[in-house]
Order: structure tokens, then sequence, then C-alpha cells
């Protein structure tokens, strides 16, 4: 069984492989190979899942070992895989979503003459992203870590022509690479504290700890925030969060994979998979919480102010990440729950980017939303899945954002104490306006009167449904966003099925669960009654508002890019321009500089050399002079 | 009394002649000189006898042959053991035949032969009305531009006087070094100097640089050697004797009876450092080291560029060879009062030599400057003052002289209107034009700075290693400075050759004769040999490094 | 005695070289096809010398040694340990490639006299410099090494200072004056590099009396040769300050950027990738192996500068206006990491360090060459020049970008593993500057994708509009060294097993021991 | 009388050639100090001769007058053509070669 595993990256390899190199021959097929590889790894998948499910709960840990990667001197870094529940998960949900999405693919990016391209980058995520959840160590992890970055940074800069989908791109990766400086540290860190880096023997298991708890509490603590820094460049968690909203430059199904359900939550999948590092740091674990409940706001308010359907969208996601990683970070209690609300997440941020997608695709990739408007008439099926994400990640009673956002609250208000009330406020606060710009999104898009205008080469857009190839997998994802957590949640299947990897913990909530429920529910009714006032009683205006401060300041993603800009690029353009000129003139400057002294000396020495017989003479006198003395002058000494 | 009786109270009887015993002369181990000598006498004669039509080749034939003759006998004396076991000190303690004295006269006559060469050359100048030209004024007396220089031209006169007077000095130059006592040491200095001042004033083509530089070298060069006598004579009053080994003595205090009429000079030192001091002044004179290198670029630049490439080469070898043999047979003893100074003096050479280098815009002046650094390196063999110190000084002088030699010829290739174009400016792109002569160029050039796999390096790495085991480490660093600014100019004209554009009305490469094509031959064929395979060489050098006294 | 392979690697392109010289000027393709062939012989040699060498072996094998200069104490000793071996397969292996790359750069432009043959002499300086290279892994005799060391700096000057990139934007004249300052910087810069160690060499001579590695560093080890510290010092100083110069290390790295801007892709190549390795090669040899006590007193100077160089050369490539240049500053910083690597003293780091001398050559190979072809396609090295590339020749840009990611050593390329085993070597003996090197990564990805974005996408510039894809010719070029990069990135063990007995054997000459990993220090 | 006074006066006309070498301009007169230079060694030897009682010291001044005298030949008739040439026998007029 365990020799399927590499089968599951290799399909999707073999797919961008032949995609990107096999040139123009195949553009008339290239989308249905990639689309089938990445499919056939679901189903790959499903066989392990089965398989897993066919064996004890302690004993569904599968590991293959290909070969020695890096065989130095006491390093050892081998190219090896380890497939448990928590992997199994995302194999899961990476391939299947990564399937849907490529199905949509084929259908959004038909015009486009560079679609065999597009794919091979998809499988080429797929694969990093199956590298990354199936290492079984850290630095493989890291390849995969990187190699999703790359998958990324090419598709968000897909349509390079735009110099602003290349900009987002370059930016994407390199707030990433500051993250990942801080995975390769950890690693380092590590590898010299334990001398390996390897999962099994580094985290154990639940029956058997590993050799992570032996170290000392700093160091610990250090390799812990060091995976934080990590997982906030690739989870887009303040402060590294800046890319995601340009990210949204690249094409929507990219957006809808990549930027929603699988890649920017690999940061959570880092924190939960080091648990046996962070609950042994429980500092660290607070500055993650901490981190976890600003970026749920942050992201919050952020998807308020955005007009641009996407960019709200990201805000959105930015949040909800924001979620799991508060969960988290709240160790035992809350791994599964992370992972649950990162499961259902996935299927219905990816449904609603998807349909969001197919507006654009009616829209003339209109992405304005005060352009939009009463669109569910035009796009019946669009609207209805739409409206399923929705409600689901509103938490709406009994749709899967219900189920797993609720565990979370109800988790963070069971860290007890100041930080517990502190927390568990945030994330009910962090429902609220969730509620608020999700309804916001909802009836800008659907409802009112249309808004839409001819564009700038005077197309008038004529909205209609998307073809198939589209829909099913909206439709797919709705069943998902609707029925998983309730799924997920009976019975507790989730949490048996994770809880011997993560392991478990109630921890003994100030609240109880009712209390949390109905506290979700008056904030979710607040949040959209506010929103219906705004946006569902008066027509939009098609320009937007001056607004208030906090509005200005939230379109601008809170000023975090400003910022950056002012700090960091051009105090980095300023430093190399300096050092540019302290290059030429100093460092070089020294050298030609004794290289013209030399000639300036010889210039001066030459002169001495004036042609007169008698000077020369002179010289000759004054040197025999010169050397008797100094013969007379050894002797007296 | 008896009439003898009487005539005995004012006179006495005079010795019998057979008390005054006839001087002993070994013809066998003088013969290399003797041939020299005898040779450069036929050739007097042959200018006196011969047509003049015939005198060039009568006298190209006689010198030639004279040379090879006269190295043969040295291969012969050398191989016959007198460089090693059978050194001995010849014709009446006058001359000492040992190994440093054949090897340096085998050097010479090399030297002098592959010189005859580029001195033979006819075919670089443009015939003058039809008759062949060298690089020599056609009458040295007429004067520049004169109606009668013309009519010399046009009779097609040629000065082959050249060629004994290149015998005459090579013969001073064979015994310089090989001279055992002060008085044939002066007596050879003047007779290799005084030819050579003369051809110093024999150029063809920029006649009054030439006479300008004659007239400097004289005056300079006479002033120096008075000096040397000077020297000369406080040494000999400091010993009493001009003989190197009885003055050796007087120095080491080794000297068996003191003359009590001695004592009151004998052994002041006074008169000893003085002497020693201007004799050795004299030598560096010849070497061109600094500060008595002043005549170098001026002579070097104004004399006819065969003699230069001559001169440069074989002075520095005969003149160093006598400077060791002052330094290491007589002053040993006195070593702790003249290694400082020479430090001082080879120190100033290096640098000052490479440091005015860089400045220079005549390629024959910019070489007198490169090879006044030379001289400066070779010094820093001499202080070693360890048997290495020799060897490495003679295998410095062999590689140096050839490279020279080769140079300079290189140099009377590259001519203009003007005859040859000595300006840097002129030697703009000959890379493009004529790739090889510009190749072969830079192969002396990289010869000069000492890239390894050329002759240069092995020699300059030879004396480095010989100074450092002798304790000059200082010395070596300042020697590996100043190569590095040396390198700085040699570079440049490599740069100027392959890397600028030729200039359109730059200078034609003169195709010629095969006689310097020999003589840069050679200098590329001893460079590069020198440069790869050393050993066999170093072995002559080493075995050759033992002085007799 | 057994055939004398070691030799015959340096010696065939030495006869190569010759040869191609000597082909008559009409007869210019012949002279190409001729060293092409004699690169890929010698390429077929070099392999068998992998293949012969037995990494559990002697230290030294395929060994050589015949008298040669008695007097300077100098022996012809030949002979490879696993670093030289893996190095002279570098070199044999690249060569081919810089000889195809470079098939139309040396046709001549306006013609001189009847002689001059400017394509048959870049040919042939190519294969010079080869030869001496290959012999300079190979010399087990310091002076022997020396010699080559020095050598190789001329045909390198000829080959800067006597071809450039056709169709300058200032001008042939202009350009050549670049040119001849920039040959003539870099062989000032080496030369004096060199001198001052041939005043060590010499001093060293002095001290050891002959030049045998093995026999000095054997006399060292078993105490029968000592020198005093301050001698040592003085002559590790020597000999460093020379490779340095070579590495290139800051402060003395400006050479590098004016004689990469100024030479052909390919010549470019030529030094950063092959001759820029002895330096840092002869580090890990000469300077470990002779001077272990010296290099441990110099250790904290040099890593220093090693991490400025790291962070000075890639912030200056941010800086850079010119790609060549670009590329330049970000090979410094890249000397930066491998001399961080040796000097870590740790397993990794000297693995890594060696490794990295392999990954550096190709991937830098593979990035230059493929900005050459950009480059005499529109002839211009501004990166402002041009725009939106990758619309019109895909398959360039994205061999482009390949190598640009191999520059930034992404995770799967070659260059990754070399990287990390140095920040880890680091890292493990001195945590602060492993971190600070590691800030190197984020500054690579930045001047990477900065020059990526600027040339290849955005709108399509007008003056690229019409450009070709690459050719069959570059293609033949390109695709062995990305196939390369990307083997050795997921597979390195085959250059490691070769390379790490080696290492351990300089570990136990500066006689360094690993760190322990805390938690079994602690146990 | 005691012979060490001929040794200082030889110094001294060494030196009074020796500065006359150096500040005349006539080539002739600066010739005539190279052999004033000259006979000053002369007569030192002679002078050393006398104190050592060997003859030595007087042969080698025979020596010397007929080295000087091949000096004087080989001088006057350089100097003598460039006195034709430029019509000046002053050294500093020669100067046509510097730097």
């Amino acid at each position: 069984m365990e020799n399927l595993i590499a089968l599951l990256i290799a399909a999707p390899l073999l797919g961008a492989a032949v995609l990107l190199c096999g040139g123009r021959r195949l553009d008339a097929v290239g989308h249905w190979i990639g689309t089938v590889l990445a499919a056939v790894s679901f189903v790959i998948g499903v066989v392990l899942f089965a398989d897993l499910l066919g064996r004890s709960a302690d004993d569904r840990t599968l590991t293959q070992h290909l070969w020695s990667w890096i065989p130095v001197e006491g390093f050892k870094a081998d190219v090896a895989f380890q497939l448990d529940q928590l992997s199994m998960t995302f194999v899961l949900l990476i391939t299947g979503v990564g399937s849907l999405i490529h199905l949509y693919s084929v259908g959004y990016m038909e015009h486009d003459e560079r679609r065999r391209r597009f794919f091979g980058y998809l499988n080429l995520f797929l694969a990093a992203m199956l590298l990354l959840v199936l290492a079984d160590n850290y630095l493989l992890l890291y390849v995969g870590w990187e190699g999703v970055g790359l998958a990324s940074y090419l598709l968000i800069g897909f349509w390079q022509h735009k110099p602003s989908a290349a900009t987002a791109a370059k930016k994407a990766f390199l707030v990433n690479r500051v993250g990942d400086m801080g995975l390769s540290i950890a690693v380092m860190l590590m590898f010299t504290t334990f001398g390996t880096f390897a999962f099994a023997p580094l985290l154990g298991t639940q029956e058997e700890p590993g050799i992570a708890g032996d170290a000392s509490e700093g160091t610990l603590t250090g390799i812990a925030l060091l995976l934080l820094l990590a997982a906030c460049g690739k989870s887009a968690q303040v402060p590294l969060q800046s890319w995601l909203g340009d990210a949204m430059e690249g094409p929507t199904p990219v957006s809808a994979l990549i930027h929603a359900a699988t890649m920017v939550t690999a940061g959570v999948y880092l924190i939960v998979r080091s648990g046996a590092i962070f609950n042994a740091a429980p500092d660290a674990q607070l500055v993650v919480t901490v981190v976890g409940a600003v970026t749920l706001l942050f992201g919050a308010i952020v998807g308020c102010a955005k007009d641009d359907i996407k960019k709200a969208l990201a805000g959105s996601t930015m949040s909800q990440i924001g979620y799991m990683v508060l969960a988290a970070g709240l160790g035992p209690i809350g791994y599964v729950w992370a992972i649950m609300h990162l499961v259902t997440h996935g299927f219905f941020k990816a449904g609603l980017f998807l349909g969001a997608g197919s507006v654009m695709h009616g829209m003339n990739d209109e992405v304005d939303m005060r352009r939009y408007g009463g669109l569910r008439k035009y796009m019946p099926i669009t609207f209805v899945t739409f409206g399923l994400g929705y409600l689901a990640i509103i938490g709406f009673p009994g749709l899967s954002g219900f189920f797993s956002k609720d565990k979370i609250i109800e988790a963070a208000f069971a860290k007890g104490g100041t930080e517990g009330w502190i927390l568990g406020g945030a994330a009910l606060l962090g429902a609220a306006i969730t509620a608020y710009y999700m309804t916001r999104v909802m009836l800008m898009t659907f409802f009112g009167e249309k808004r839409w205008q001819p564009d700038a080469d005077g197309h008038e857009p004529h909205p209609h449904e998307s073809p198939r190839s589209m829909t099913i997998p909206m439709i797919v994802l709705a069943f998902g966003s609707v029925f998983a957590g309730a799924f997920f949640t009976i019975g507790d299947r989730f949490l048996n099925w994770l809880e011997p990897v993560t392991g478990d913990d109630h921890g003994h909530s100030p609240l109880s669960a009712t209390t949390v429920t109905l506290a979700t529910m008056v904030v979710l009714v607040v949040g959209v009654a506010i929103a219906y006032g705004q946006y569902g009683r008066r027509p939009v205006p098609v320009v937007a508002p001056r607004g208030s401060m906090l509005t200005r300041a939230a379109r601008r993603d809170l000023l975090q890019d400003d910022f950056n800009h002012v700090v960091l690029v051009r105090g980095g353009e300023h430093l190399t321009r300096s050092l540019v000129y302290v290059d030429h003139t100093l460092v070089d400057g020294v050298v030609n500089g004794t290289a013209a002294s030399v000639g300036g000396l010889s210039g001066r020495m030459r002169r001495v050399q004036n042609g007169f017989v008698r000077s020369y003479a002179v010289s000759m006198f004054g040197g025999a002079a010169i050397l008797i003395a100094a013969t007379l002058l050894m002797r007296a000494v | 009394m008896s009439a003898v009786a009487v005539h005995s109270l004012w006179t006495t009887a005079a010795d019998p002649i057979s008390k005054i015993d006839a001087p002993k002369f070994e013809y066998g181990q003088m013969s290399p000189t003797l041939i020299v000598v005898g040779a450069a006498i036929v050739g007097v004669l042959v200018e006196a006898f011969v047509p003049r039509k015939f005198r060039y080749y009568a006298q190209v034939f006689v010198s030639a042959v004279a040379l090879a003759a006269a190295f043969a006998a040295v291969v012969a004396l050398a191989a016959d053991g007198y460089g090693t076991t059978k050194a001995r000190i010849a014709a009446m303690g006058a001359i000492a035949v040992d190994g440093p004295a054949l090897f340096l006269q085998g050097t010479i006559l090399l030297a002098g032969l592959v010189g005859l060469f580029t001195f033979a050359e006819r075919r670089l100048d443009p015939a003058a009305h039809g008759n062949r030209v060298d690089s020599f004024a056609a009458q040295a007396a007429s004067v520049p531009g004169s109606d009668s220089e013309k009519a010399a031209v046009k009779a097609g006169f040629t000065t082959t006087e050249v060629f004994p007077l290149l015998l005459f000095a090579v013969a001073g130059m064979l015994i310089f070094p090989a001279a055992n006592d002060l008085l044939t040491l002066f007596v050879a200095l003047e007779v290799f100097s005084l030819p050579l001042y003369l051809m110093c004033a024999l150029a063809r083509r920029k006649r009054l640089m030439s006479q300008e530089a004659a007239v400097k070298y004289f005056l300079l060069g006479a002033f120096a050697s008075a000096f040397t006598l000077f020297g000369i004579a406080l040494l000999y009053g400091y010993a009493g004797s001009v003989t190197y080994a009885k003055i050796a003595q007087v120095v080491d205090g080794t000297v068996t009876t003191v003359d009590p009429a001695l004592v009151d000079t004998m052994g002041n030192d006074a008169l000893l450092l003085i002497g020693a001091a201007m004799i050795v002044m004299g030598l560096l004179f010849k070497v061109g080291a600094v500060p008595f290198h002043m005549w170098t670029p001026d002579v070097y630049q104004g004399a006819p560029t065969p003699v230069t490439g001559f001169m440069a080469a074989a002075t520095k070898v005969a003149a160093f060879g006598a400077l060791l043999r002052i330094l290491y047979v007589v002053l040993p003893g006195l070593r702790w009062d003249w290694r400082p100074v020479m430090w001082g003096v080879a120190v100033v050479t290096m640098l000052g030599g490479a440091i005015v280098a860089i400045t220079q815009t005549d390629i024959k002046r910019m070489l007198a400057y490169s090879s006044i650094a030379h001289a400066g390196f070779i010094l820093a063999g001499v202080i070693a003052t360890t048997p290495d110190g020799v060897s490495s000084v003679l295998f410095y002088l062999a590689a140096y002289s050839f490279v020279t030699i080769g140079a300079f010829a290189v140099v009377t290739l590259v001519r203009d209107a003007g005859g040859e174009a000595t300006h840097l400016s002129k030697w703009a792109g000959l890379g493009r034009r004529s790739p090889l002569v510009a190749a072969v160029f830079a192969v002396f050039l990289l010869a000069f700075a000492g890239i390894p796999l050329t002759s240069g390096f092995a020699g300059k790495f030879a004396v480095f290693k010989a100074a450092a085991e002798g304790g000059a480490a200082p010395l070596v660093v300042i020697g590996v400075i100043s190569s590095a600014i040396a390198a700085f100019f040699y570079i440049r004209v490599i740069v100027l050759m392959f890397f600028s554009e030729p200039s359109p009305e730059g200078p034609t490469v003169a195709v010629p004769s095969p006689l310097t094509t020999t003589a840069i031959g050679v200098g590329v064929a001893v460079t590069l040999v020198l440069g790869v395979a050393p050993q066999y060489f170093l072995d002559l050098a080493s075995q050759a490094g033992v002085f007799v006294r | 005695m057994s055939f004398p392979l070691l030799t015959a690697t340096a010696v065939l392109p030495a006869i190569g070289a010759v040869a191609t010289a000597a082909v008559p000027a009409a007869k210019r393709d012949a002279a190409k096809w001729l060293a092409l062939l004699v690169s890929l012989a010698t390429l077929v040699l070099a392999v068998v010398v992998l293949v012969r060498f037995d990494p559990d072996g002697a230290r030294y094998q395929l060994t050589e040694s015949h008298a040669w200069i008695k007097d300077f104490g100098v022996r012809y000793e030949l002979g490879v340990d696993g670093i030289g071996a893996v190095l002279v397969a570098l070199t044999a292996l690249l060569i081919p490639f810089i000889v195809l790359a470079g098939w139309h750069d040396a046709d001549p432009m306006e013609t001189g006299s009847r002689r001059w043959r400017p394509t048959q002499g870049f040919f042939a300086l190519i294969l010079a410099v080869e030869a001496m290279v290959i012999l300079s892994f190979e010399a087990t005799d310091v002076f022997l090494f020396y010699i080559f060391f020095e050598a190789m700096l001329i045909p390198m000057y000829f080959l800067i200072g006597g071809f450039g990139d056709r169709a300058h934007e200032h001008g042939e004249e202009v350009a050549s004056t670049q040119r001849s300052y920039a040959a003539v910087k870099f062989l000032l810069y080496n030369l004096v590099g060199g001198l001052i160690m041939l005043a060590a060499v010499i001093g060293l001579y002095v001290v050891a009396g002959n030049f045998s590695l093995q026999e000095i560093a054997e006399a060292r080890a078993n105490g029968s040769l000592d020198m005093a510290t301050d001698t040592e010092r003085w002559l590790f100083l020597g000999f460093f300050f020379a490779f340095a110069v070579k590495a290139p290390l800051w402060p003395l790295h400006t050479w590098l950027p004016n004689a990469m801007g100024e030479a052909t892709a390919p010549v470019a190549v030529l030094i950063t990738a092959v001759v820029d390795k002895v330096g840092t090669f002869a580090m890990l040899r000469f300077c470990l192996q002779l001077f272990p006590e010296a290099s441990k007193w110099a250790t904290p100077v040099i890593l220093v500068l090693a991490l400025i160089s790291i962070i000075y050369g890639a912030l200056l490539a941010v800086g850079q206006r010119d790609i060549k240049r670009l590329v330049a500053y970000a090979s410094i910083s890249h000397f930066g990491f491998i001399i961080l690597g040796i000097f870590a003293m740790t397993s990794q780091g000297q693995s890594g360090a060696t490794l990295y001398m392999v990954n550096h050559g190709i991937s830098t190979a593979a990035l230059m060459l493929v900005a050459g072809f950009l480059i005499s396609r529109r002839g211009s090295r501004l990166i402002a020049d041009y725009g939106g590339v990758q619309k019109v020749a895909p398959v360039l840009a994205g061999t482009f970008l390949i190598g640009g990611l191999a520059t930034l050593s992404l995770p799967g390329l070659a260059p990754f593993v070399s990287e990390f085993l140095v920040l880890v070597g680091t890292f493990a003996r001195y945590p602060a500057i492993g971190i600070i090197a590691t800030f190197g990564i984020v500054l690579a990805a930045l001047y990477t994708l900065v020059l990526y974005q600027r040339t290849m996408t955005g709108p399509v510039k007008t003056e690229v509009a019409k450009m070709p894809d690459l050719r069959a010719r570059e293609l033949v070029v390109v695709a062995p060294l990305v196939v390369l990069l990307i083997f050795l990135g997921v597979y390195p063990k085959p250059v490691t097993d070769i390379v790490n007995p080696a290492v351990q054997q300089t570990m136990s000459d500066v006689q360094k021991k690993d760190p322990q990993p805390e938690v079994e220090a602690a146990k | 009388m005691n012979p060490v006074n001929y040794l200082y006066l030889a110094a001294l006309l060494f030196t009074i050639g020796a500065t006359g070498v150096l500040i005349r301009r006539n080539a002739i007169v600066v010739f005539m100090c190279i052999e004033l230079m000259l006979n000053a060694c002369n007569l030192a030897f002679v002078a050393f001769s006398r104190m050592h009682g060997n003859l030595d010291g007087q042969i080698i001044a025979f020596f010397t007058m007929v080295v000087a005298a091949a000096e004087v030949v080989v001088g006057l008739a350089i100097i003598v053509s460039l006195f034709r040439t430029r019509h000046s026998a002053s050294v500093d007029d020669a100067s046509l070669m510097k730097l």
C-alpha cells in the first residue's frame, strides 16, 4: 500500500513535466491531461484513505522511503514520505478540490492561448503541495513549501503582460521568502539541537513522544516562533499578510485553489504538525494565538471595505485562516478544530471564489461589485451555490462553517483566564464582521438593480450562466459546504480520526457550549442586519463614497502596504543605490587611487632625469658619498 | 788596488737576467679571451687592407667564427673541469679560471654572438642608392645632414669598424668577471667601456641623439671609472697589494707576516671601507643601479638599438660577475658592513626602476628602466652571500640577457619613415597588423614581468629564494611589490599592441633577414626552455657557483 | 607505470589549443569544431577519472610524480582527492558548453592583416585556460600549482580584453577601451595576489625545504616540521590573499563585475564558473592543509568578510542596471557562501562548499549563457532595454527563469542542497553568522525576480518584438545544464559520496570535530 | 717628508677634479677634470707604493697613463664629433633625451 504514496505526487508531477516540456502540439489536449492526472491522484488518495480506515486507529501511519537525499557526515536527509491521518486529510482536500478546480478551469481558461501551460502550473502546484503534506522530515517539507511558493508565483503572474500581475507575483514570492527564512533557520536549529529534523524521531506519537521535549524550553520556543514566522508567510498572517490581496491578480481558479483552499492553509498544517514542539513552548503558543486573533480581525476589516469581489474574499480568507491559526495556537484543544475549519473552509471558500469567477466570467472580467447587482436572475446556479457558501461561511446553523467556527470560538474561551476572554471576544467580533462583509458581498452582487455599464471598449456585458464544466464543481463544493460540517461533527467522526495524531483536550470553558452558540447567533444576526441596512434597503452607489477614515484605511489594507513601501522598498532602494556608489568610489577608488598615486610618484620621480649630464654626475657623486658614509656608519655602529 | 775592486766601489753588478723569471702564461685557459682579442686585431687589419665591398662579409665572418670558437673553448674548459675541480688562478694571479668566470664568459660570448647577428642585419632600413645598409652611420666622422654624409651614404659606406669594436668590448667583458687583481679589473673595465662609448655614437638615424648618448655615457663612464681607480688605489694602500687573495687575507686578518713598513696603512679600515665603497660604486654604475643609473635611459634610447641590446645584456653580465667576485672573494670578511648598504641600493633600485618606468612613453627608455629594476632584483640575489646566491645570479643573468637582446631585436623591426618607431603610441594595434611579432614581443614582456613558464619567472624565483634563505625576507617582499608595479607597464604595452585600434599611419614591421630572425628565435627559445625546464641550467649554474681564490 | 590519466586530461586540451591556433585563417569553422571535439574528448577523460576514483581509497589517487626542478625542490606531482576530481569533472563539463555558446562570439568583425585570426585565437585560448585550470586542480605540488595558478591569467586576460559583446551600446571604440580596462584590472588584481603568494611560496620553501603538499602536510601532522606561529600566519596570509582575490572575497572583488560585464557571456562563465573556483578550491586544499593553526586563527575575520560578501554582493546585485554585472555581483554573494562553508570548519559546511562550487558553476553557466543569448539578440546589456520577452521568446524566458531560480537556490534545484548545507554547517558552529547569512536567500530572490520581471514580463518592448526564440545550438547548450540542475537537486548523492571522505580528511587536518547536537551533548 | 701628505694632496686633487666635473659646462674642461682625477689616483698609487716599498703602485700608475691616453683618444673623438654637429661643446646643450 505505502508504495502508492509516491504515485500521489508522481501523477501531477508527470503532468507538469509533460505539459511544460510538451510544446504547442499538446495545446489541444493539454488541459484534459492535467485534469485527468489530478483526478488520478485523487483516486489514489481515496484508495489510501480506504486502506487507512481499514486499519486500527493507532496503526494508521504509512511510510515510504525512496532514496537517501543529502548524505553528509553527521547530516541525513532522505526523500521519504509519511502518510498519517493529518496528511491524509490534506491529501483528500488537495486532490479533491484540486481536481474540481482543474475541471472548472477547463471552461474558465477556454479562451486563453496559454491554457496548456496554466494546467502545467496547476499540476506542478498539486505535486508540490502533496510533497509538502507527505514529507516525513522538515527539509523535504521545505522543498514542497517553496515548491508551492513557486507554483503560486507562476500562477499569480500567469498573465505576465500585465505589470500588476508580475509585480504581485514577485511580491508574493518575496514575502513568502521571508517566511521561508524562518523555516530554514528552524530546521538548522533543529539539526543543531537534536541532530535530526525528521518527524518520527523528533515528534514521536501520542504514545511515545519524540525527543522534541528533551531540549530546553528556550530552544523550543525559538524553533516554534521560527515555524510561526514561516506559517505567517505562507498563510498570509499579520505581519506577512500583505501579499494575499495582490495575489488576486491571478486567474480566479488559482485564487480558489491556492489562495483559499489549500496553499494558504499550509501554515496551519505546519503548526499542527509541529504540535509536539508547540505544546512544549507555551509562550510561543500564546504568540500564535495572538497572531491568529489579530489577523482574523484584520482580514475581516479589510474585507468590509473592498469593492473588488475577489479582494473582499481574500480578506475573508485571511480572516478565516486567522481562526485556524488561533485554534492551532490553543494546543490540543484546538488542533482538531483548526483542521476541521480548514477543511470546511476549503469547501465553501473555494465555492465562493468559483462563484465569483463565474460572475466575472459572465461580466467581462469585471471585478467591481459596485458594477454588479441583481445578478441572481441571470446566473441562478452561481447564485445558489454562492449563497450556500455564504451561509456556510457566516456560520448559519447547520452548515459547515457553523460547526467548525463555533468549536473554535468555544475553544478560545476554554483557554481560560483573561487570555481566554480576549481571544474568545475577538473570535466573536470576527464572526460578527464576517457576517457583515459577506452579506455585503452577497447583496451587492446578486441583489438590488443592475449597475453594470459598457466597459472601456464599449462592450455591454451580457451576464449569462457559465458552462457545465464550471457549474459542476461549484455544485459539488456547495454540497461540501452544506453537509461537511455536520458529517464531521456527528459522532465526533473528525475528532476520532485526527485525535491519534493531534491529541485531544477538552479544557474547561467558562461558558457552556450553548452560551457560546447563542452568542454566535446573536452577533451573526447583528452583522447581517447592519449590512442589510446599508446595502439592502438603499441603492448601492456606483462610485464608492469617500467613507470614514477606517474605511479608507481598510481599502488600503490598513496602510500596511504603504508602510512596507516607505520603509522597506524606499529604504532598500536608497541602501542599494548608496552601496553601488560606495562600491564604485570607495572600494574601487582605494585601488585606483593607489595606482594613480604610484603613477603620480612616477611622474615626479622622472623629472629628476632632466637630461643634463652634470646633474647625473651630481647624483652619482652624491650616491658615492652616501655609499661611503653608509659603509663607514655600518662600521661605526 | 785592482781596477775591479775600485770599480766595485761605486757600482754593483746587476743580477743576471736569468733571475727575472719569464711570465708564466696559461694560453689554454686564456684561449677564449685570446681568440676574441686576436680576431679583433684581425678585424682591424681587415679594415685596413680588405677592399670596402668585401669588408662587411669578412668582418661578419671573422667575428662570428671568433665568438663561436671562443665559446667552444669555454665549453671545452668547462668540460675539462676547470669550472669545478681544476679551478685555478692563471696568468700569474691576474685571471681566475673558475666556475663563475667560465659560466659568465660563456653567457657573454653567446650574447655577443646573438648581438653580432643584430649588428649585421642589413634588411631593415630601405636600401640607400642600391646599397644594403645596417643600423650604423655611413661615416661617423661626417656631420649629420652635411654633404659629406650624403656623399658617404651615396657611396654606400658602412661603418664596418663596429665589428672589431664589438670584439674588443667582448674581450674586455670576458676578462672583467675573471679578473683576479684590481689592475686587471680596471683595465678590463676600460677595454670594454671604450668601444661601447664609440658604438653608441654610430647610429645611422637620429644621429644627434646617438652622439649625445655617447657623450653622456663617456663622460659619466669616465667619471665612474675614476672613482673606481681611486678606490683601487685606496685598497692598494690598505693591503699593499692589488691581488684579490692578498687583500682578502688582509681583510680577514689572516695575513701571515705583516711587513713593519705597512703597519701604519695596512689594516687601516678607513682606507678599506672607502676604497671598497668606491670600487663597488664603479661596478654599480655599470650595472645601472640607483643612484648610479641615470645614464641608462638616455644611452639606451640614443644608442643604435643593436648596440643597446648587446650593451644591456652583456655589460650587466660582466659587471655583475665582477661585482660578485669582489664581494665574495675580496670582501666576504666585510659583509656585515656592505650587506646593509647593498640592501638599501637594491631596494631603491627595484622600486625606482619599476616606478619611473610606469610613465615612460618610449619603448627603449621603458626597457632601460625595466633593466634598472632587474638590476635591483639581481642585487637581491647578490646580497644572499650564499652559494645559492651566486648560482641564482648566474642563472638570472643568463636568462635575462637573452630576453633583453631578443626584445631589442624586435624593437629594430618596428619602423616608420624616421627609422625605428620607438614611441609607444606607434605600437598601438601591432597585434592586429602582425600578430607574430606582437606575440613574440609579448613573450619577452611576460618574461620581464616574471610570469611563470618563462625564464624570467625561474630567474626571479631563484634570486628571491636565495635572498630569502640568506635571511633577506623583507627584500623579497619589496621585490615582489616592485615586480607587481613593473607588471603594470609591461601589461600596458601588451594592451597597446593587442587591444587598441591600429592607427592608419602606424609603423610597418620590416621583414628581417635570417640574422635578426635567428637572434629573436634564440631569444624566444631560451626564454621558454629556461622557463619550462630550467633544471639543467640551474645545475650548470650551481656547479659554477664556487669562486676560486 | 600506468597511463598518466591526469596528465592526459590537461595535455589533451593543451594540444588542442595549439592545434586550434594553427588552423589557417580561412578555415574558421574547422577551428570551432576542433575545439568542440577536443573539449568533449577531455570531458570523456574527466569522466574516466571520476570512474577510476575510489572514494574509499587513498586520499590522493591516480597520482603521478616526476622530478622537475630539483634546485627549487619542485616535483611534477599530480593527484586528485574527491574534491579535486569533482572540480576537474566540472571544468571539463562546462568547457564544451562554453565553446558551443561562444560559437559566433569571435567571428572577426573587421579584417586586420591576413594573419589576424581572432576565431582560432578565441577557442585556442579557452582550451589553454581549461588545461591550466585542470592542472591546478590536480597539482599536489605547491609550486606546480602556483605556476598554473599564475599562468592561466594570461589567456584569461586575452579572452577578456580581446573579445566583447557585439553591437555595444556605446560603439566599438568605447567598448574596446572599457574591455582593456577590465582586462588590465583583472590581470593586475590577480597578478598582485599571485606575486604576494609568490613571496609566501618562497617562504614556505625556506621553512619546509620542498613543495610536496603531502610531505609538508604529513610533516606538519607528525610534528617533524613545526612553524613558528608568526611564520605560519604570514605564509597563510600570503596564500589566502591570492585566493581571496581570485575567489573573489570582499573587498577584493571589484575586478569581477568589470571583467564579467565586458567579456562575452561564455568568457564570463569561464571566469566565474571555472577559473574563480581555483581560488576557493585552493583555500580548501592549501590554506587548511598547510596552515591549519593559522587558518583557525584567521577564521573569525574571514567569516565576517564572507558574510559581508554575501549581503553586500546581493545588495549590489539588486542595484545593478546591467544584466551581466548583476550576475557578477550575485556570484560575489555566492562565493561568500562558499568561503563561509569552507571556514565554518564543519563537515556539512565543507561538503556544502564543495558541492556549492559545482552547483554554482552549473547554475551561473545556465543563467549567464541564456543572458548572453538574450544580449546577443538585442545588442544591449541594460536591463531597461528589455521587457515582455517572455511573450515573444517563451523558451528563452523559461530557461532564463530556471537559471534564476537556481541562482536563488530554490529547493529541488541543485544550488539549494549546497546552500543549505553551508548554512547549516555554519549555523552549527556560529549561529549568529548562520542566521545573518540566511538573509542572503531573501535578497537573492529579490534580485533574481526583479531581473526576470524587468526583462521578461510586462508589455512587449518594440525592440524585442521580433526577437527569435532559442535556436537549436542554444537549446543544446542550455537543456543539459537544466537537466543537471534538477538531477543534482534531487539526487546529489553521487557527488557527496565522492566528496565526503576528502572533507573528513580536511577536517582531521585542521583537527576540528563537528559540534554535537545539544540534546546528546546534554546526555 | 711624510708620504702621507701626498695622499692628502691626491685626495684634494681628486676632489677638485670631481667638483670640476660637476660645475664646468664645456665638455673638454669636464674631460680634463676627469683626467685630473685619474692623475690624483696615480699620485695616490705612487705614494702608497713608496710607503709600502713595493713597485706595484708605480707599475699601476703606468698602466693608468696608458688607459687614460686611450680614453683621451676615444673621448676627444666623441666630443669633437658632437662639437662639429652642434657647434658647441657645452654639455648642457646636449639634453635631447630626458625624463
